[in-house]
């Protein structure tokens, strides 16, 4: 940049504070990484708890986990995987500069989050119903040390909850994305937001993809 | 702001008036005084809570206040010190101030997300202090499992969630550094151009970034367990309570150096700016902050040595503790060696640099002791760790937050403090302090717990010296208060750069414009070149 | 702003090997691998999150800095999950309770 | 304790081993901090701002001495790594010979049971110049067993059992403390150890106990439990025989083994399902709940004097 460089009246598309488009652009990016970084070590310390425990009680967490429904996780996570091919689809009809597109992608990954959340939300109910959840009237079939069943039931609702969590904001930041780009915010030039949005939403998919394998498909072959 | 010479111009405080235009501001200068304003409560709502501490611990049998009490009184001294204070202290109000003005930037790269990270700091000290009226917490400030989740029958969930969300203020703030720093320095300014300040503040938040997010999580899980009863930590169902002593300290332990490296950072500019001589080994006390950073991960196991963990674990941690010390005195040997054949002032700021190195160096060594297996078993859970890491904290990071302030207060309010009186006041800290604390080594070597409301006879003589140094402490605090305010309306004129330093903060008025310069300065020398700023230089060395 | 826009033909092809791979993942689940059903599964995963990451997050079109981060944040992981079982994998190695 | 004093008394054979790795320590960081403060004093003094101009000239650091200073710390902090973890090593394996004591620390008091049965509250009795080993259990949250005078703490963990160990080496009486935070009284968690001659401890142990001993306790518990309709001496039942067992090394399912000590037992009392033996079915319920953790270490007592572990081959 020029180094007579002044500051310049403020728009969303060049911020007071940058001096171009592109600074702008690397800014947001890189404070999103950043931020998914946080999200990697805050579900970091979870992972960590699982693998403590599932190493010290691998044949209860082997029980419980079996008595997840693995044919609507395994949907689920291809709901999943079709709401980020949604989002990267909405993101390149952004770069594109595709009004109706981009608003046509990101209603179809709204509804795609919103589908995974029923689903899990209909699994936790399920959860209820069999005392599968942990707390003094928990109780589960098939394992002796019931503590040991809780604690795989106590991580499944901490980290399937705080994913659900993720996923809520995600469709929060859906649906204000949905409503900017109908209004005709996002063109080929500025698209940051769509770009940065598709980044935190693809990662609630990776973690979901790690969750899936740890949750639901704990040696499935042992008899029951 | 009485005289009208300095109206005429228009800088950062008198662009706008009014409540609103304070707390809806995205200028990281005013946020940089919002987050001054609200720590200052903190500090001193801290220190009062050790104030009554220590005039309990006059005498062994505890009769000021009962022990429940006294366990809050602790518990909340260490909560509002650490995550209300000491770690938004330097980073979130010199570094918000300053960073953007070092690096030639108009300001962070998020403006809004800054403020935010001001409100996120609010809302977690309201909840905190909601607890702390409602009838206190009295876990310890480290939330031990299963003590937090089972055993106390105090306000633990609002103080958890308030500390949950300071803690997002911190991770916020970090990110917002992080970003600034790579993307918004003023051309010319390279990475080994960047001033020690900024440096140390890179490394601060990658720790902010890194670790922050698990000590959320790990509150989350003990929120969990003791909202829900889903136990994680619960011995009960199986769970292993020194698990969360591992996610605790995971986070817990690199905050330390949330709190130290930034103090160092100050303390580079400090030393070069009142010795008027580049930092000895510019590049090598850069990478030690980063060393610091990432060798802090790897040391956490060294608060566990008696807590169950495995030998093997114990011995492990001891190991990597020792090379985290090596940056650390990298760092005091080239201070030292700046000095030699530097021109040195002896102004405040000045002051504390030298209370700071030489109080850290104490703390710093004593920290070896605590890092050695043998002798940890014994001190660990005593006043001696307690006198170690106030050694760091207070001596370290308080007196590097104080000296910080002193240099740039001119910069961000325009006006002069007294001298005589901030040097009188330095002094007395320095002795205060030591007289507070140095006695608590021998407390804790002899065998005196930490965390005790009441204690055997033969420790009183110790305990009496702490608390009369304290009271000296308590005047050193209180002195700056005064004459701070009273410099905002009477203090001397501060002239463009009052100290002849070199940084890109000097090169614009005090107070500051609205966007720091009024053109975007272009950088040409390495940090600490003073041949510019002297007028007529007579060579000397 | 030179962006590198990928095809939608690109963006299927991942797809679809994403959910063969959660095919592949979820039946595998049901055989006996022994101690390495745990190990398939992770490489499975890790497969995944790289071609989500590399495809639709555009990893594979990013700055050196952006790669740098990622690594970093796998790295940080890497060292919260390996000392914390320092401690609980040696547990118990020289035979007295507790240490 | 008369005067006051600056180190504590050393009363068991760890306490020289670490006052003299303290003393080393001392010494580099005496000399340190006089290093830096000297050299901080005299530059400062010697190299005073004398008119406002100076410009000292700028010097850009040199390798060698980056290195130097380095280095040096570092091996000095090596040696206090190997010192400092030698002794931490040795203070984790107590000797087979020692006085076994178990510890059970609880909101707020420490209960201590010795062998013969006899019982304490905040009080521990013991002979100068024996190795005693404590095993350690909490009822509620996490204490630790902390003896200045002899150099020891140990966290006593729920849910599990730590050990630690010392030989008494000075008649006396010596403090003993709570140092994990636990609550409201955590101050008041504490009280004596007291290091006695071998006659007066033996005196001492005769007087003590009104009760039989821990293993006979044990075997009590044992019988009123009904332990013995499955773990049937000669193996026929429907568990493993206990007779022998422990220190041996178990068989599991799954291949592993696990060397049958006190944390093993119990474990499997508490937790019967965490480790099956090889050969036997998962059909021990818990008795979490109907044993206290008091009740487990008579158990795990009345196990270890079913015999020593047999030279030659198990029952099966």
């Amino acid at each position: 940049m020029a180094s007579e460089a002044q500051a310049h009246a403020e728009t969303a598309a060049l911020r007071v504070q940058f001096d171009t488009e592109a600074q702008q652009k690397d800014a947001s990016t890189l404070g999103m990484w950043i931020f998914l970084i946080t999200e990697v070590m805050f579900f970091g310390g979870m992972f960590t708890a699982y693998t403590v425990y599932r190493r010290a009680y691998s044949d209860a967490f082997a029980v419980a986990s079996s008595s997840l429904n693995v044919t609507i996780g395994a949907i689920n996570t291809a709901v999943l995987l079709f709401s980020s091919f949604t989002m990267v689809m909405a993101v390149r009809a952004s770069q594109l500069g595709q009004r109706r597109m981009i608003v046509l992608f990101l209603v179809l990954t709204l509804i795609f989050g919103g589908m995974f959340l029923g689903v899990k939300a209909y699994e936790w109910n399920e959860k209820f119903e069999q005392h599968h959840v942990p707390g003094p009237s928990f109780h589960m079939e098939g394992v002796a040390q019931q503590g040991h069943a809780q604690l795989f039931f106590s991580l499944y609702f901490a980290m399937t909850g705080l994913h659900a969590a993720h996923m809520v904001i995600g469709v929060g930041l859906l649906s204000w994305l949905i409503w900017m780009a109908n209004k005709g915010k996002f063109t080929a030039e500025y698209n940051t937001p769509v770009d940065i949005a598709g980044l935190y939403w693809h990662f609630v998919d990776v973690i979901w993809i790690f969750l899936f394998p740890l949750l639901y498909l704990i040696d499935r072959h042992l008899p029951k | 702001m009485n005289t009208a010479a300095i109206h005429e111009r228009e800088d950062y405080l008198n662009v706008s008036h009014g409540l609103k235009s304070w707390l809806l501001t995205k200028d990281h200068k005013r946020i940089g005084l919002l987050y001054l304003a609200t720590i200052t409560l903190f500090f001193f709502l801290g220190g009062l809570f050790a104030t009554v501490i220590r005039i309990e611990l006059l005498t062994p049998g505890g009769g000021l206040v009962s022990s429940e009490t006294y366990n809050k009184l602790f518990t909340m001294h260490g909560v509002t010190m650490i995550f209300f204070f000491l770690i938004p202290s330097i980073p979130a109000v010199l570094g918000n101030f300053f960073l953007p003005m070092m690096i030639g930037a108009r300001d962070l790269a998020f403006p809004r997300i800054n403020l935010i990270s001001w409100y996120l700091l609010v809302i977690g000290g309201l909840f905190a202090l909601f607890a702390m009226l409602a009838g206190g917490v009295d876990t310890g400030w480290t939330f031990y499992t299963p003590y937090s989740t089972t055993y106390s029958n105090t306000w633990v969930i609002a103080t958890a969630l308030g500390i949950f969300v300071a803690g997002f203020s911190s991770i916020l703030t970090g990110l917002n550094f992080i970003v600034t720093i790579h993307t918004m320095r003023a051309p010319g300014l390279t990475w080994f151009r960047m001033p020690l300040f900024v440096w140390a503040h890179y490394a601060t938040s990658l720790i902010q970034v890194l670790g922050t997010p698990v000590l959320a999580v790990t509150i989350v899980l003990v929120l969990c367990e003791r909202v829900f009863h889903i136990g994680i930590f619960d011995p009960a169902l199986g769970g292993d309570p020194v698990l969360f002593q591992h996610l605790f300290w995971f986070y817990s332990h690199p905050a330390v150096y949330i709190m130290i490296l930034p103090a160092m950072g100050v303390v580079s500019e400090l030393v070069s700016t009142f010795s008027r001589k580049a930092i000895f080994g510019y590049r090598v006390v850069a990478f030690s902050s980063v060393a610091i950073a990432v060798l802090g991960f790897l040391v956490w196991g060294h608060h566990m040595f008696v807590s169950g963990q495995s030998v093997f674990a114990g011995m492990a941690f001891s190991f990597l503790s020792y090379f985290v010390a090596i940056p650390s005195a990298i760092k005091v040997f080239n201070w030292t060696a700046t000095l030699y054949k530097g021109s040195i002032s002896w102004e405040t700021p000045m002051l504390y640099a030298f209370g700071f190195i030489g109080l850290f160096t104490i703390g710093g060594l004593t920290g070896l002791f605590v890092a050695a297996l043998g002798i940890d078993v014994h001190v660990t859970d005593t006043y001696f760790v307690v006198a170690h890491f106030h050694y760091i904290m207070v001596g370290g990071a308080i007196m590097a937050y104080l000296g910080g302030l002193h240099y740039w207060w001119p910069k961000m309010t325009g006006r002069m403090y007294p001298e005589g009186w901030a040097k009188l006041s330095a002094l007395v800290i320095f002795l205060g302090f030591n007289l507070t604390f140095f006695p608590q080594f021998i407390l804790g070597y002899l065998g005196m717990p930490r965390r005790y409301h009441t204690y055997p006879e033969e420790f009183q003589v110790l305990h009496v010296l702490s608390t009369a140094g304290a009271s000296v402490l308590a005047v050193g605090y209180a002195i700056p208060m005064i004459y701070f305010a009273w410099s905002l309306k009477y203090g001397a004129m501060a002239g463009t750069n009052p100290w002849g330093a070199s940084g890109l903060e000097w090169k614009t008025p005090s107070p500051p414009p609205l966007h720091n310069f009024d053109t975007t300065p272009v950088v040409t020398h390495d940090a600490y070149d003073y041949s510019t700023v002297v007028g007529e230089a007579v060579e000397i060395g | 702003m030179s962006e590198h826009i990928d095809s939608i033909r690109t963006y299927t092809l991942v797809l679809l090997a994403l959910l063969v791979l959660t095919a592949v993942t979820t039946l595998v689940a049901f055989v006996d691998l022994g101690e390495f059903s745990v190990v398939v599964a992770l490489a499975i995963a890790v497969c995944k999150m790289l071609l989500v990451a590399l495809f639709f997050m555009h990893v594979r079109h990013s700055t050196k800095l952006t790669k740098l981060v990622v690594l970093g944040g796998l790295l940080w992981l890497a060292i919260l999950l390996m000392l914390t079982l320092s401690d609980f994998t040696t547990r118990g190695w020289i035979g007295v309770p507790g240490r | 304790m008369g005067s006051p004093r600056l180190f504590p008394v050393q009363a068991s054979t760890f306490a020289p081993d670490v006052d003299h790795l303290l003393y080393f320590l001392l010494a580099v960081a005496v000399f340190f901090s006089l290093a830096i403060f000297c050299s901080i004093f005299y530059f400062a003094i010697r190299y005073r701002r004398r008119s406002e101009n100076e410009l000292p000239r700028a010097v850009h650091g040199g390798m060698a001495l980056e290195i130097l200073w380095s280095v040096i710390p570092f091996g000095l902090t090596m040696v206090m790594f190997t010192w400092g973890a030698s002794i931490y090593f040795n203070e984790s394996r107590p000797p087979d010979n020692a006085l076994d004591i178990y510890v059970v620390g609880k909101q707020w008091m420490w209960k201590l049971e010795h062998l013969g049965g006899q019982r304490e509250i905040n009080e521990l009795h013991i002979p100068v110049g024996r190795a005693v080993r404590l095993t350690m259990t909490s009822e509620d949250a996490i204490h630790s067993f902390f003896v200045p005078a002899f150099r020891t703490k140990q966290d006593a963990v729920p849910g599990r059992y730590t050990t630690t160990w010392f030989t008494p080496t000075k008649a006396g009486k010596y403090h003993l403390f709570c140092a994990e935070y636990c609550g409201t009284n955590h101050s008041r968690m504490g009280g004596w150890v007291y290091v006695m001659a071998p006659r007066d401890y033996e005196t001492w142990l005769s007087g003590g106990t009104s009760g039989g001993s821990l293993a006979e306790n044990g075997q009590k518990l044992f019988d009123e439990l009904a332990c013995g309709n499955c773990h049937k001496p000669d193996g026929s039942g429907r568990c493993p025989s206990l007779t022998g067992l422990f220190g041996k090394t178990v068989q599991l399912v799954g291949g592993g083994t696990v060397k049958a000590d006190e944390g093993y037992i119990r474990e499997s009392i508490l937790q019967p399902q965490a480790k099956i033996v090889s050969g036997y079915g998962p059909i021990m319920p818990t008795f979490q709940g109907l044993v206290t953790e008091e009740g487990v270490m008579q158990l795990i007592e009345y196990i270890k004097s079913l015999g020593p572990p047999p030279a030659a081959t198990p029952t099966h």
